[in-house]
């Protein structure tokens, strides 16, 4: 599946998406986007840009707000040979499509018997920061991590925004493909042409001894944030960018846990039986004996997100979280106030070059 | 185009056989799974049969039988499937609510009210996007009308102009509920969606060659790529909603109502009607009888001699390769 | 019933002053959360906040700047609101998004399109139930209307003949969408919402008085218990879908579209009719905008200066005690 | 709040439910019952009988199929101080009301800053066996678990289902009550008048040594069969019924493993991403040094539901399988095949006098 090393580019993660939708609708005319705004002037920040002009209106088209119905539309349409992208500008509108995502889509191919198949993705970004407030900013993953026949795919790098998202629209499952909106300006090298990355493989972003980390999403840059302030104090981890949340790559997980005997897991959504609390479980009772130390995680609140900002500051855990949080799982006190420090732009925006709305 | 009065007449037979074994049988307790029947209403799914090309699509409902026998579902894979037998349309994974022939275009029927309704306007999509003529057919209920779903489907059908049937077979009743506890007082559900920008047609199921032409004028004028059409016919369930008995005792209906209905029943006043006008034979009509038992009896033979599948057979399948 | 027509002029320009504060104020990034304005659309929030009784209730959407403030709505809580203040109508929880000020039956904004539209029925039903002779209005946009949550939410008010006013304001777009890609060519919304068995209402919303009087007939009819009432206003919006910019250079709509309805602003035309009919005096409106730009001042004087909600608040009232 | 010992009735969980109603509905008037089929001949399997002959069917409606308004409407009633009580046949027909329960019902409260409430009961049905199939038979208990601002209940003895409707009905709250259709026709004694249980308190219905078992909904029936079958075996255990899955008693469950130093923990739906993953998770990390042996949990496999018996068969878990993971858990070999072997009717049917369809 994946290529051999091809030319890499420079772009954002947003970037990335859009070059994925122009090569997979390019290699098949089966592809097909559709979703609220996808032909709008904004392009779904970016994502969808140029598309329209390159494919048509025939493959990429604007639709009513009606959510339930455009994802069995979706389902219908795949079930009739294409492989149709679905986007949805939140995550939290998808909550109308629920019946047609988990009693259909997810459902379509075991209920009747395997002989067909419903290869399409649904695309939806998370929000936060900027007053996103309490239904523009969930992250309802670790539902879908529930239901048997969906693929839920996670990406964090650019790199992998493309070859996941590639991936997804090849795979001949449904997938719930998550963005997360303070992902989309970050940049990274990505490769060109028909570049995949196999659903369900999560990737080590770091060696090292002291524990393991598993994070989805966003949460790996905060990952990435702390380890880099911990070189200097002799703390080393793996960190385990999960990549899908269903399936989860358990060996990879377990491989680690048996290197390091420490777990710590980071999520995007809310703490309650979460992907976390999963992990967290399946090491707790597969690597028993492995552990040295109780596994934790860290995630989101039990609760629903607030608008303003006074309330959103200290909500989203971060890099300094997660260091105090090996400080007490390594039981080693770290220093991390100069990572709180450091930030020089508010805390609900993810850059100096935002300045809302989203 | 001709009626073909003798084939029409047939696949009524045909649709009401099996699903009369059915009810006999039901309380065998060998056909574990909730089961609707579609006793007294064979004429849509019989005319939509002959009216749809094989690879026009069709999805319907939980209330599937006829349907999918019309469309040329394969009888003895519907039979062995609500037996739960491995040669089941579904291998025995889906039961009644989950009839499937994808070689005749029969794309699923779900158990979900208003659930496979947009899978059959996505379906109707693949054919715009194709370059097509072929049409999408969606079974439906008077009940189905009342989930969103229906109206976001409907609506996203006209926009498009995609080549999508909507066939509701209006039988008055949800489960138990009269269409008065469901939809405004004075509703005519045709005219409803006719104002949903979906060209509408209407006739009484009791008029069996009227219903014919007027389902065949609605799918000529979808194929012709001119929108989305609903059709909108009357009917009337027999036995109970769920199950093989009939349940008039309960009252949520009358028996008068019931004898009112069975009294006009489009199978029976046809099979008449024929005979009297001379269209057909006695004779015939012993062949016919002959021919749809001896289909129906196999059809259970089969069913009952095929095997249940391998219990490992639970746990395949969730994804595609 | 004569209208005050100095107090809906009041209240228009009440309105438009502040939107355009904060639209003024908005770059400076101290409303930092998604805001959708309604200048252009000030009309129907003023004239229903003068035919709605403050008990009454009411719900509108993600664009409900207008219809919290006609209510009556406190407009210090609404700016605080969206300077994310402990005096804003939710505590800083909610944002512009979500205005609540249950005083004045003003019951909620929610962000999810068509969201509160069924919750408007059932505080419909709370007063059937009740049997009062209140009414509960449900603002909506035309893209609300695409939501099978409508239909349904229509179907049961007029199943259950609820007092219920639908108040649609027609602005041609859902964020960059024309009508033209999300609903049927030739699509009369308010036709369309008679058919399913509503009373239907329709005006233009540039006739001011016209429109009043629209409104002021629904919401009677409603309130005599005659069942529910949809009404359609057309509208425009000026900015951009979701910020405080003006956005015709994205040429999702034309400079003309626009500078035509711009042409024809409500409160532009009824302002000078009433002054050139004699019906208000130049000086009288000198004190009206006096008025409005003291009120506005004040309020975010007011906003501004209340206090952030402590950081703990966004951990209390996941759940009622 | 739970009153002093009253006299004592027997009756079926179902009857209970019907009990409470009628309970409810008299003692507070803004009580009222709507959803499909709640004033019907069948009366959701006895648990509306006689409702609309003493109440009216002003407070006891049938509905259109239309279950995201039904939801919303229910809200709004309840902001216009009404306390509705919205019946569903079945839990899966509620994912087409996911936005309002979940963008709305559980958020109404926190977004609005405090002022208001929404008490509402949910009531779901879970059905199993007889063909159910893939789409009448999901318990997604554990989705609502994972959303602030929803309590979640799930009764298994009929005392509990009265009390615990009783409670959520008086409840402040949105509540989603999941009753299992299997438990419908059990039946046990049951305070008269207006007895309730507290939501978030699990009980114990076995107190033993070796282990804890934790469970949901109806399985604790198969717990306690496989208890009693432990007996004669020298194994005893706390059992603790759960009740509800939010909040969580986590008092209750820590005492518990402080004792026994093992956990199982049982579950009505699919094992990835569950309430069960929770509390290993949960009980993994706060209990850490308190356990002697790796938690495990048994859950419905996590696949969808096939409808043939011939596929059912084996793959509900029951008093056996629980037996067998209690011996690989203490590390003792169990006698189970005596328990598989007792059970005289078809293991797609709840008993004997049952004969389909649902
Ligand atoms: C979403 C949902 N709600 C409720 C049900 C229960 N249910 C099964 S069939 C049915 C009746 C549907 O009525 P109609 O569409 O008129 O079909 P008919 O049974 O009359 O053929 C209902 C309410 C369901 N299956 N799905
Ligand atoms: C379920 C859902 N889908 C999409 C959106 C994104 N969205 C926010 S406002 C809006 C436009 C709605 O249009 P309309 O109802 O006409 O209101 P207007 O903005 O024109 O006042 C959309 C699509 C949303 N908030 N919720
Ligand atoms: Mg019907
Ligand atoms: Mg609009």
């Amino acid at each position: 599946m994946s290529m051999p090393p091809s030319k890499e580019k420079a772009m954002t993660f947003a970037e990335a998406i859009n070059d994925a939708m122009i090569e997979a609708m390019t290699v098949d005319d089966k592809v097909f986007c559709y979703g609220l705004g996808v032909d709008d002037p904004k392009r779904i920040f970016g994502t969808t840009d140029d598309l329209k002009e390159r494919f048509g209106s025939g493959r990429v088209f604007d639709v009513p707000t009606a959510e339930n119905a455009l994802m069995g539309i979706g389902i219908g349409a795949a079930l009739g040979g294409y492989r149709p992208v679905f986007v949805n500008q939140r995550f939290d509108f998808i909550l109308l499509a629920m019946d047609q995502i988990v009693n259909g889509a997810a459902k379509w191919r075991y209920m009747f018997g395997g002989q067909n198949k419903v290869p399409m993705v649904l695309r939806a970004i998370v929000g936060r920061g900027w007053g996103q407030g309490p239904t523009h900013s969930q992250c309802l993953h670790s539902w879908f991590a529930h239901i048997p026949g969906l693929k839920v795919v996670m990406p964090t790098s650019p790199r992998d925004a493309k070859g996941l998202l590639l991936a997804s629209i090849f795979d001949d499952n449904p997938v719930i493909f998550i963005e997360h909106r303070w992902l989309h300006n970050t940049s990274g090298l990505v490769p060109s042409g028909d570049y995949r990355v196999p659903l369900g493989e999560a990737e080590f972003l770091r060696e090292g001894r002291d524990l393991t980390i598993v994070a989805t999403s966003y949460m790996n840059v905060e990952a990435l944030h702390a380890m880099d302030h911990l070189d200097s104090q002799g703390i080393t981890a793996d960190l385990i960018d999960l990549r899908c949340v269903r399936p989860i790559d358990w060996d990879k997980i377990s491989l680690s846990v048996k290197k390091t005997g420490r777990l710590l897991v980071l999520d995007i959504g809310a703490s309650a039986v979460s992907v976390a609390s999963e992990i967290v479980s399946k090491v707790s009772t597969d690597n028993w004996s492995d552990l040295t130390a109780a596994p934790i995680k860290i995630c989101m609140p039990d609760k629903a997100q607030p608008t303003s900002p006074a309330l959103t500051r200290g909500f989203y855990p971060d890099a300094s979280t997660i260091v105090r949080k090996i400080s007490s799982l390594v039981g080693k006190e770290l220093e991390w106030q100069s990572l709180s420090d450091k930030q020089s732009w508010p805390h609900d925006v993810p850059g100096t070059w935002f300045n809302g709305p989203f | 185009m001709k009626i073909n009065k003798k084939e029409l007449l047939f696949r009524m037979a045909r649709i009401r056989k099996v699903e009369e074994t059915i009810a006999e049988k039901y309380s065998e307790q060998e056909m574990r799974c909730p089961t609707h029947l579609s006793i007294g209403q064979e004429l849509v799914g019989a005319a939509a049969g002959m009216i749809l090309q094989p690879n026009d699509y069709a999805v319907s409902t939980h209330r599937g039988h006829a349907h999918y026998l019309g469309k040329g579902g394969d009888m003895n894979a519907m039979v062995a499937e609500i037996y739960g037998k491995v040669d089941g349309c579904a291998r025995g994974r889906g039961g009644s609510m989950h009839l499937v022939d994808q070689k005749v275009g029969f794309m699923g029927t779900t158990a979900i009210v208003g659930n496979s309704i947009p899978v059959g306007v996505g379906l109707g999509l693949s054919i715009k996007m194709a370059n097509e003529t072929r049409v999408s057919a969606i079974f439906l209920g008077d009940g189905c009308i009342e989930e969103g779903v229906f109206y976001e489907s409907a609506n996203f059908s006209a926009v498009q102009n995609l080549p999508v049937v909507f066939i509701c077979e209006n039988n008055l009743y949800s489960v138990y509920s009269p269409l008065a506890v469901r939809q405004p007082k004075g509703r005519v559900i045709n005219e409803m969606v006719h104002s949903l920008g979906l060209k509408t047609f209407v006739e009484e199921g009791e008029n069996v060659e009227d219903t014919y032409n007027c389902m065949l004028d609605a799918v000529t004028f979808a194929r012709g790529r001119n929108g989305p059409v609903f059709i909108e016919i009357s009917a009337y369930r027999w036995r109970e909603h769920c199950g093989p008995n009939y349940d008039n005792d309960l009252a949520y209906r009358t028996e008068e109502e019931f004898l009112d209905w069975k009294a006009r029943d489009p199978l029976d006043t046809y099979r008449k009607s024929l005979l009297e006008t001379g269209q057909i034979s006695e004779s015939e009509l012993c062949e016919l009888d002959e021919k749809v038992c001896a289909e129906v009896d196999a059809a259970f033979e089969f069913a009952v001699n095929s095997d249940f599948p391998d219990n490992a057979e639970a746990y395949i399948d969730e994804y595609a390769p």
